[in-house]
This record gives structure tokens, sequence and C-alpha cells, in this order.
């Protein structure tokens, strides 16, 4: 069953066609990937689908709801996530602290907000911290881990709100290659043991192949190819549009 | 709470409640001196702990005054008559009518401002930044004028309220511990508010508005809930400064928005932003700034005042308490790693 | 209610009333554009927003006042004096605190700017006193007249207002010109482009907020010489320039010269027709009114593209 | 500007200690005073100070204030009100307890004196003000508050009394005469406003402009543009130094050519030394003129004192010495007068003392109604004409015929 829906979505900036056209939906509870070479409107279909910008014509549905009206918020709430590409903390505060604002509101009452914390909010934080391997750091203040470690802190915090889908854009760009085996299994663990749909862009083939139950590849905008991991790794397309030749 | 911190607080009490018997030649000031407590800590409520740089703050407290002392008219009164009497006619008050009129204009006025907030919040937070602080200045400017033209609230002649019959430095105490009070009940419900999850929603906000939206939180209804609360307390204030101003216009007392609207934000600055204790402390530093300008430059105060603010925004932005966290950041709370430790990654 | 239907009817029953009050309106337009114009500038090229813009107009208009009664320096004379001088007094104001504030949040630069306003307008106050004060401009010597009337002397056009609406014409296509033609100019918008490319291509991007802000004040400065001629100056009236300036700059969006000039005329005649409608004690209320219009308008706008006006 | 102050300055300085020297062994009397040093009354606010000041001085070479075989000077405490209300009403609170003053002087303009008179009658301090005119300061049954100066409802009744009396020798009657009003949204202003709409009501006449000037007025085109087109035949703009300044040059400018128009503060913004013939035929209400035949002992006569006042204070040379001056140098007078006869520095003796006040003056004659304002001076209307104020009205003081209808000067 497929949890987003995107059909026939156009959006250009000026006259450059950024998307043109897509359709794609991601399998709930599965892993799906959308690669492409740079430029290719990978993140300009990812705004489109959380609503930092309207889109031109077609449609987008989550959990068969039209969200692409809807502001980023609106979106947010449904239980559609996403991580940044710079990877955005609330810098100033510390580790916890990060991981405690990111506790899921949208399933509280609002009064909820005037109490304090809970021992067990704060039992998942640590738990979820020692998930990503920042349970030493937990005290420290955001802003002073190393990018990598604040990837790994925004994960964390997106896994803390407890989201039906969490959209990923690059989340091994700018990592420690050294590292990105363990974010790989980290974020497959989210998959199975926390029931989570990922939807993962990727820039890097290798991460994604590993990964994803699914793919989609865009180029020039458009659509280009879709199928399992097998199927897109050896299409000829792909990799022509990876080569830049055509 | 620690023994020390409850001798802390239960010395600050004491000091607060001695105060005006101690010094009674000075208890305007000591009220003045809660007046700008209050407002700065409200306004650290957006701006601090927000991130939400209101230049119109004022707004509220100008109505503040005009919906309390409409209120304490009305009960006795018919308004457009009392304000209308520029020339003739006496409207005495009751000690009765006085009081009454003072507790619920007071209170009408903190219910009004809040509710005002909340409205005008549905516009005004759409904008970001710079457009937030010169829309919100433009609400106050604007009220100002709207509210010197509008003869039945006096236009440019103001209100001027009836005098307390009773024993009079009876009532300079009585204002001081209005003001008192509700310092003392705001700090306390600043404390608490801070420590919710509700005081971290508003930190998010103000770190990356963008993350806090993108993680699911409704910043629209943080961002009014907050400036309610806040309008809420500078209405109250505005009220009872109509009270111990007696007489008051449009235009310089009530939307005084290059006097208080900007004192308020300087406090802040000058004790530090996004902290409990910073607009408190900057309060104080402000207020004994002003006395001793007032007094010994007379003439060359506002240039003195002017440089103030150009060099504390400029060279001085994080103020007292924030210079403090800067050096002696374990005294806060904040735990920060040598240097080597954090150019490692994390242990597979 | 009454009063406003009245005047109202005044603009059926007399259409040439009408022109007047967009005669006027252009006017005042053209000076309001001016220091909106020089605001634009700065807010679009280092990010600067400056409160103290009207003091800088007040400023020049003290300037070219002061020449006048002192030396007897002719108003006109005190257009190009009152340009240099407040250039003077832009540069050590940018030296002191704008170098400071740029690059830093958009608060500060509002707060610094509006530290300023204070300390130059108290300032003004303690060197000229708070009188209100004005020139008279003399042309009977040209062989013009002082005041040319129409429609039955319904509309009146004094020399001096055509005279300053034409100075500030020259200014603002002297400036334009100069942003295209020059060396200097081509850095300027480089800057306002990408300060961060402009560094690496070689321009010293330092000496050009200097210039720019020096720039502002001496426009602003010239704005306020021509504004003494036509209307009076006070040392606590450029907060009224700064108001209006604000307006525009929203109204127009930055780095859209025509959209400011525009703003700015049509700001003007608006006010105008505001003030005769509703009569001139809410002149200042309707300004403000425009630009909490305008916000408002232009956050709709950005709601649509589900963006914040920021 | 900045050396002409700094020269008087050190005048007044100079003068000061040569009056310290002719009554040295006198005593202070302190009193306290907020004025408008900044802001928009500061114009008003200097022309106040300097009117006490210069009281302050003659009364000292004159031998200062007798009581039995001591003698005292004043002193006055200034404080700057910023032309705000609420700073004004702190500072009157600080000058009482702080500096522990017995007695204070008025602040300028009703406004700041509104503001003011709260806290002193709060404290039962005895203030005499000079420069409150509002009506509405002696609604309030204040028993500490005096004025020397008329209430506001006068400033401009004989205007209108001459506007009504114009059109029945033109053979109309009083309801043909179309009045337009502008008027500064202020206390004091709208005070002369509401007086201007009272007459012109019992006369049955038709107000047809009826607007409010800003505070940082700088162009009044769109209510001359109304004047222009609905012609009325009075004209009345009040509104402080500015309102009279800037109305003057725009009627100038627009060739206005209303048959009557009255103004407050023509002196004070020096309408004719700074736009010559624009101001020609303008009607001038004013408290006082150097021309009205009032003496008195220590100042001599109305003549008298503004030659005076003009040696003490050069930067006034050129222009006419203001009635705001000249009634704040009475205030200080009726101090002396009060003070002499309470015999006494106790100020509930010396309230009473100045209650009792009936004297004659260079500035007219003092006598407090109950309520506090002065009922034994009218106002005089002055018409400039040819550059100069002659006395038109009321008939009791008239030097010179009415002009009418006006004839803008070329």
């Amino acid at each position: 069953m497929s949890i987003i829906e995107v059909s026939g979505v156009s959006k250009s900036y000026g006259g450059v066609k950024a998307n043109h056209d897509i359709s794609m939906s991601v399998e709930k509870g599965g892993i799906t990937g959308l690669i492409g070479p740079n430029g290719s409107g990978k993140t300009t279909l990812f705004n489109s689908i959380v609503g930092y910008h309207p889109i031109d014509k077609g449609s987008i549905k989550f959990e068969g709801k039209e969200i692409s009206r809807m502001q980023v918020p609106q979106i947010a709430r449904l239980g559609l996530l996403r991580t940044f590409q710079q990877t955005r903390i609330y810098s100033a505060m510390n580790c916890v602290d990060n991981m405690l604002i990111s506790l899921p509101i949208r399933k509280m009452r609002f009064m909820d907000n005037f109490k304090r914390n809970t021992p067990e909010d704060h039992e998942r934080a640590d738990r979820l911290l020692e998930f990503v391997g920042l349970y030493e750091k937990r005290f420290l203040r955001a802003g002073s881990l190393s990018f990598g470690q604040q990837k790994l802190l925004e994960f964390a915090m997106a896994l803390m709100n407890e989201p039906t889908v969490l959209l990923l854009d690059e989340p091994t760009a700018g990592i420690n290659p050294t590292l990105i085996n363990g974010l790989i299994d980290r974020l497959k663990r989210a998959n199975s043991e926390f029931g989570i749909t990922l939807f993962i862009i990727e820039h890097n083939m290798r991460v994604i192949m590993n990964m994803a139950d699914s793919i989609y590849c865009l180029a020039h905008g458009e659509m280009l190819a879709s199928g399992s991991a097998d199927e897109v790794q050896n299409d000829q397309r792909v990799i022509d549009a990876y080569l830049g030749a055509h | 709470m620690s023994m020390q911190k409850t001798g802390f607080y239960g010395v600050l009490l004491a000091i607060i409640v001695a105060a005006p018997f101690l010094f009674p030649d000075f208890s305007t000031q000591l009220a003045t001196l809660w007046l700008f407590i209050i407002v700065a800590m409200t306004w650290d409520m957006t701006g601090g702990q927000m991130g939400y740089n209101s230049l119109g703050n004022i707004f509220f407290y100008g109505t503040g005054m005009y919906v309390a002392a409409v209120i304490a008219i009305a009960l006795v009164y018919d308004v457009g008559e009392y304000t209308g009497a520029a020339g003739g006619g006496r409207y005495d008050f009751t000690n009765q009518q006085y009081i009454t009129g003072f507790l619920l204009g007071t209170l009408g006025a903190g219910v009004f401002c809040a509710v005002s907030a909340f409205i005008l919040g549905y516009v005004l937070f759409g904008l970001r930044g710079p457009y937030f602080a010169i829309g919100t200045l433009g609400m106050a400017i604007a009220a100002g004028e709207l509210v010197s033209n509008w003869d039945w609230v006096g236009g440019g002649q103001g209100i001027t309220l009836p005098v307390y019959a009773g024993d009079f430095d009876q009532t300079k105490l009585f204002i001081y511990f209005a003001f008192a009070i509700v310092g003392v009940i705001l700090f306390i419900f600043l404390k608490w508010l801070y420590s919710t999850r509700f005081g971290a929603a508003i930190n998010a906000v103000r770190d990356d508005e963008e993350k806090a939206e993108a993680m699911g939180l409704q910043t629209l209804k943080y961002k009014l809930v907050t400036w309610s609360l806040s309008a809420f307390f500078i209405g109250m204030v505005g009220g009872i400064s109509a009270f111990q101003l007696i007489s008051f216009e449009p235009l310089e007392s009530a939307y005084q928005t290059i006097n208080l609207g900007i004192f308020m934000v300087v406090c802040v600055l000058l004790g530090g932003k996004g902290t409990l204790w910073g607009p408190i402390v900057g309060a104080i530093m402000f207020q004994i700034f002003k006395e001793v300008t007032w007094n010994y430059f007379l003439g060359w105060q506002w240039v003195a005042l002017g440089a103030l603010i150009v060099v504390t925004v400029v060279y001085f932005q994080d103020g007292l308490m924030g210079w403090l966290m800067h050096k002696k950041p374990e005294w806060f709370g904040v735990r920060v790693e040598s240097k080597d430790d954090t150019v490692a990654e994390p242990a597979e | 209610m009454d009063q406003i239907l009245g005047n109202i009817d005044l603009l059926i029953q007399f259409p040439v009333v009408n022109l007047k009050i967009i005669i006027d309106g252009i006017m005042i337009g053209a000076l309001f554009a001016l220091a909106a114009y020089g605001l634009a500038l700065v807010w679009g090229v280092m990010n600067v927003k400056n409160l103290a813009q009207g003091d800088f107009v007040i400023g020049g208009g003290y300037v070219s006042w002061w020449l006048a009664t002192t030396y007897g320096l002719h108003p006109l004379l005190g257009v190009p004096v009152a340009f240099v001088v407040m250039w003077g007094i832009g540069w050590l104001t940018y030296k002191l605190v704008i170098s400071r504030v740029i690059e830093r949040d958009l608060f500060t630069s509002l707060l610094a700017t509006f530290g300023l306003a204070i300390m130059y307008a108290q300032i003004m106050n303690l060197l000229f006193g708070s009188d209100t004060q004005s020139l008279v401009l003399d042309v009977s010597a040209l062989g013009l007249q002082n005041n040319y009337y129409f429609a039955d002397g319904l509309i009146d056009l004094p020399a001096a207002k055509v005279i300053g609406v034409i100075l500030a014409a020259i200014l603002a296509t002297g400036v334009i010109l100069f942003m295209k033609r020059s060396r200097m100019g081509q850095a300027i918008r480089a800057t306002a482009q990408d300060a961060r490319a402009a560094r690496v291509l070689g321009i010293d991007t330092e000496k050009v907020y200097a210039f720019t802000f020096s720039l502002n004040s001496a426009i602003c400065g010239a704005a306020g010489a021509i504004i003494v001629m036509v209307w009076v100056i006070q040392p606590f009236y450029g907060i009224t320039y700064s108001v209006r300036a604000f307006v525009i700059v929203t109204a127009a969006g930055l780095g859209n010269l025509p959209g400011v000039i525009a703003a700015g005329l049509g700001i003007g005649a608006a006010e105008q027709y505001g003030s005769h409608i509703f009569g001139i004690g809410y002149q200042q209320a309707i300004a403000v009114m425009l630009l909490l219009a305008v916000l408002v308008y232009r956050l709709l706008q950005q709601r649509r593209n589900r963006q914040v006006l920021q | 500007m900045m050396k002409t102050k700094t020269v008087s300055l050190a005048i007044g300085a100079l003068l000061a200690s040569t009056a310290i020297a002719a009554a040295a062994d006198c005593e202070d009397i302190r009193i306290g005073a907020a004025i408008s040093l900044t802001g928009k009354y500061a114009t008003n606010g200097v022309h106040t100070q300097n009117g006490y000041e210069f009281a302050i001085k003659k009364i000292a070479e004159n031998g200062g204030v007798k009581m039995g075989d001591k003698c005292y000077n004043f002193k006055v405490t200034y404080y700057d009100d910023e032309s705000k209300g609420d700073r004004a009403a702190t500072l009157a609170e600080r000058l009482i307890n702080q500096d522990k003053v017995q007695y204070m002087l008025g602040p300028y303009s009703s406004g700041m004196t509104k503001a003011i008179a709260p806290v002193t009658e709060k404290y039962k301090i005895p203030m005499i003000e000079a420069e409150g005119a509002s009506r509405s300061l002696f609604n309030k049954g204040y028993k500490y508050l005096f004025a020397v100066l008329s209430t506001s409802e006068q400033y401009l009744a004989s205007a209108v009394a001459l506007a009504e009396e114009k059109a029945k020798e033109a053979g109309k009657t009083a309801a043909d005469v179309k009045v337009a009003i502008a008027v500064e949204n202020d206390p004091f202003s709208l005070d002369i406003r509401a007086g201007v709409m009272e007459d012109s009501k019992k006369a049955g006449m038709k107000v047809v402009i009826d607007e409010k000037l800003p505070r940082d007025l700088s162009d009044m085109t769109a209510i001359l543009t109304k004047v222009k087109l609905l012609k009325p035949d009075l004209l009345v703009v009040s509104g402080h130094s500015k309102g009279a300044a800037t109305a003057v040059r725009q009627i100038g400018e627009q060739k206005i050519a209303a048959p009557m128009i009255a103004m407050t503060h023509c002196e004070a913004a020096d309408v004719t030394g700074n736009f010559g013939a624009s101001a020609n035929d303008i009607l001038c209400s004013t408290q006082w003129a150097e021309t009205l035949t009032y003496e008195d002992p220590i100042f001599g006569t109305a003549a008298n004192y503004e030659t005076e006042f003009k040696a003490a204070y050069p930067e006034y040379a050129k222009k006419k010495v203001p009635y705001q001056t000249a009634q704040a140098s009475a205030a200080i007078y009726v101090y002396k007068d009060a003070f002499e006869r309470a015999g006494s520095l106790d100020k509930e003796k010396v309230r009473d003392a100045i209650a009792a006040t009936d004297m004659k003056t260079f500035y007219g004659g003092i006598k407090f109604s109950d309520a506090g304002n002065n009922i034994a001076k009218p106002m005089v209307l002055r018409q400039i004409q040819d550059g100069k104020y002659n006395v038109v009205a009321p008939s009791a003081f008239a030097s010179h015929k009415v002009n009418y209808p006006r004839k803008p000067g070329s």
C-alpha cells in the first residue's frame, strides 16, 4: 500500500523546469530511494512534498489526503517528517534538550505543553541518543558537535518525533566514509524496529542500493526510471545519466 | 528548592516588601523600576525566548492604560461625557468606586490586551525578522495616532483620572505594591513557564523556526500564546500606570513608542536576552543610568541614551548575563567539552 | 463622518482640487522617494535598515539653514553643500557604528540606527534649538515669480516647490547614472548581488559599504536642503521621513529603483488624498496604515507561495 | 545659534553674580520646576524658563523677598520634562520627595500642567503656574494650583465677537458667518477650539472646517485648500509656535483670502520676523502686550519690562518678547508678594496668601478665583499691521482700528 502518492507534479522556477510531470509512490513500511545526478530536481520534489513551495500542477497525497496546498507544519503534524541536507538542529541547546523538544507534540493535547517532561521522556531521549551513539555527548551544546554528529543528532530527533514517514535528504552527505556503514545500519533498524517508512534522497549509489526496496531515478526534472535496486542499477539510461553521456 | 535558594528568595522578598518603607521618598522611582522590570521581562518572552523582536509592545501598555481608565470611568459615569468635559462639570469618585475601578480596570486591561495580541498576532506573526519589528512598530504608532483622534476617549486631551481621596502615602504604597505584586507573579510564572515543554518549544522557534515547523510544532500557536501572555502582563501594568499618572494623553504618555517602547528593549539587551534574570538586571542598570543622566546631564540625557543604545547593541549585545554565561558557563549548568574531544567522531 | 462625506463631496464639486492634490502629492512624494532611495540602497547593498534616515534629512536641512542664516549662503547652493557635509557625517557614522553592524542579525542594525536617530535629533536640538525653521527661496532675481497661480488661485505652484522637484529629479538621475556607468556604481551593484563573490573578484567591499552609506546620507542631506525651502524642519521631525522611507521601500521592494520612485510619488499622493478626506490629523496614521497594508498584502502573497515574509 | 546661546548664558551668569552681590545676605527659597527643554514644547519651555530667571534676578536686585528683617532670594531647581506628561509628573514627585521643594512653578503648556497638578495637589504643595490655560485645569477642585494667565476659552473670544460685529456692519447676520478651525491635537489648542466652538454656536455661526493639526506638522496645504473652496469668514489657527509658523508661511504662499484670520503664538513664533508681509493683518491673541498701561514697582511698565528683558536676553532683540515670558515673570512676582504677605515659609500660610492675592503688575491685574485662575486680567487681541502688533480689541485697550477685510501684504 502506498503511503505517499505523487502524480503528475510539475514545478518550474522562472523558465527552468525543475520537475516535469513526476509521478511516484512510496510504499508503507518500506525504504524508498530517490536518486539522480546533481540538479536533477530531487530536492525540488522533496520540498514540494513537505510543503516548502507550491507546485504548478499535479497532486501529492499522504495517506490518501491531498497535501500539496498545506503549509509545512501542517504536513509535519500528519507524521510526515523531513531532515535537511544542511543539517538543522537547535545549536544553542544541548543534545538532550534537542531530543526533548522533538517529542511528538502533535499526539498530545495543547495543555500538555505546560507540563514538564516526564522521566519516561528523558529515558526515551537517552535511549535514542544511545541508538545513534551520542549518549556520551548528550549534555554538550549541539552546536559544538561535529557535522557528522549533528547529522546523527538530527536523525535521533526525527526518531523521537515518532513519524509515520521520514524523508531524509542525503543523510550521508558530508559524513566521514568510515561512518557510513554504521549509519546505513541504523537507518535500516529504524525501518525495521520502529516501523518507520523511509524515503531517502541519496546521491551515493552504493548507499541507496544497499537499503532501498524500490528506487526512483530523476534526471533533468523528469522521471527516468524506477524499480528495484537491481533493475535501476542495471538500467542503461540511469548509467548514462550519471555519467552524463546522452 | 535548596536551603540556599530558599534563603535567597526569602531575602529578596523581604527587600521588595521593605523597600518602600525604607525609602519612602523614592517610592515613585521604585514603582517605575518595577514597571521597567515587568515590561523588560514581558518583552523578553517574545524577543529573548522566542526570537521575535517586537518594537511595538508599547501598544499593549498604551491600550492597557486606556482600557483600565475607560472601565474605571464607565463603572460610574458616561465615558464620552467624562472625557468631553473640558470646560466644566465635576466628576468625583468615592474610595469604593476608585478601588473597584482600579481592580476591574487593571484586570480588564490585561484581558483585553491578551485578546488583542491574539488577534493581531494572526497577521503580524506572518512577518519575520526586521519586518516583524517594523510591522509591530507601525502597529503601535498607528494605534497612538488613531486614539489621539478618537474623541470618545478624549482625543489629544487624553484622560484625567480622579485622585484617590484617601491618605496620600497609602496611595503611593498601593501603587508600588500593585506593580510589585504583578512583577513577583510574573517572575514566578516565567520561572515555571520556561521550565515546561512550552518554554522549550518557544526556544526552538527562536533557534530555528523552520526546523521547528518541520518537526511539526504549531509555531503560530506558540507565538500567539506567548505574545498574549506577555500582552496580558503589559496591559495590566499599563492599567496600573494610568492610575499612577492620573493624567495621560495618547502620544507621549500612553503610546510612547520611542520612550518606554524602546527602553524595554534596551533593558533586555543590557541585562541579557533570553535569560530569566537578564531583563531584571538590565532594567535596574538602565534605571540607574537614566536617573544619573537625567539628573546630571540635563539636556544631554537623550544623547547619552542614544549612545547607550548604540554601544549596547553594537558592542555588548549579549548583555551582562550573556557575558557571564560566556565567561562562566558552569554557573548556568552548561557543559563545554575541551577542544580536542570534539574532534573525535563517536566510536563505532 | 459627515465631515468625511463633505470632503469627498468637495472633490466631486471641484474636480480641479484633484489636480491640486496630485500635484502636491507628487512634490512631497519626490522628496520622500529620495530618502527612500537612499534607504533601499543601504538596505540592499549592506543589509542595514537605517532608522536614522529621517535625521539625515533633517540634518541636511539644518546645514543649509545654518549657512543661509549665518553666512547668507543662497538656499539653492545649500543643496550641494548639504550633500557634501552630510556625506562626511554619513562617512563618520559608517566608520564609528554602521561598519560594526553589517552582517550582524537584522534587528541589530534596526536598533543601533534607532539609537543614532535619538542622538542626532537631540544634538540638532542642542545646536539649533527646537524652533521650526525654514528658508525662503527668492527667485525674483532670476526674473521668475515666487508663486504661480492657476485655476483662480486654487492651484498654487510656489517656485521653490517646482525647483525642489527639479533638483530632486536631477539628483535622482545623477545617482542612477552614477550607479549604471561608474566603476564604483558597478562595484556597489556587484556587492549588493553577492558580497562574498565581489570580494573574491577583488572588490574592496569595505570601501563600497562606506561609500554607499555616505552616498545615502548625502542624498538625504540634499533632500533636507530642498525640504527646508519648501516646508519647515524641526530637530524631531526625522521620524516622519524615516517612516515614509520604510513604507516606500517595503512597498517597492529592494533594488527596484523605478518602483521606489513610483511608490514615493504614489504614497505622496495617497497621503494628500487621505489628509484631504480624513483631515491632516490623520497624516501620520495614514502613512503607517499604508505600511501595514503593504506588509499584509505582501504577506498574503507569500502565503500563497507557502512562504513567509522575512 | 549655539553661539548666541552661550553668550546669553554667560551674560546670565554675569548678571546672576552681580545680583548675588546685591543681595548677598539673603537666604534662598527653593522652588521646583519641570520645564520642557526638549521635545515639542521646547521653544516655549525656554521662553518660560527665561521669564522665571529674569524675574528672579530683578527681584534679587530689588532687595529680594523681604520678610521681617530677613531677606530671601528665589532659587529654582529645574528638570527637563521633555514635553512628556508622564515625565513631568515623575519629576514633580522627585522635586517634592527628593529635592524637598515646598513650592512649585508651573511647566509649559496645559498638558504638562495637567500632569503635574494632581501631584502637587496630593502633596499639598502650592504651584503658581503661568502657562497652563486649559479650563479643564480649573474644574477639578484643585486647591494648590494658581494660574496667573487667562483661561484659554478667552483667547479668541474677541475674534469671534469681532467677526460677528463686522458681519452686522455689512448688513448680514451672524448666521452668515462661516468659521474654519484648525488646531493642534493637544490639550491647550483643543480648549481654544472648544472656546471658539461655543462662542460661534452661541452666535449662530456655522463651523465649516474643523480639523486637527498633527504634532509633527510641516504642511497644512490640505486645510488651506478647503479654506479656498469653502471661503470662511474667519479662520482660526492654534498650534503653539510651529502651528503659527507653518500657517503664516503657507497662508502667504497660497494667497489665502479669508477676511479675518486669528491665531495664537504669533510672537513666540516671531511670524513678522520670519515671514514678513505674509503675516499682515493677522489677528493674534495675547495674554499681555508691552503697549498696555500696566505697571508695578519692580518691573516698571510693560514697555519697561520688554526693554530690560531684551537687554538681559539679546537673542530676543529682534523680535517681540512673547507673553509666555512675561507671565512666567509674573508668576515669580506673585510668589514674592505672597511670601511677604504671609511673612512665613510655612507652605499652608503661603498658599492662603497666594489665594488672597490681589495685585497690579506690569502683566496686568492678578486676583485668583476659587478655582485658581486669574480673573483680574483680560485677554487682548492684536493685529499685525505693517509689521507692528497693534492692539485692536477689547475696545478698552484698543490703540488701533481693526483692518477688515484682511489685506495680504505684498
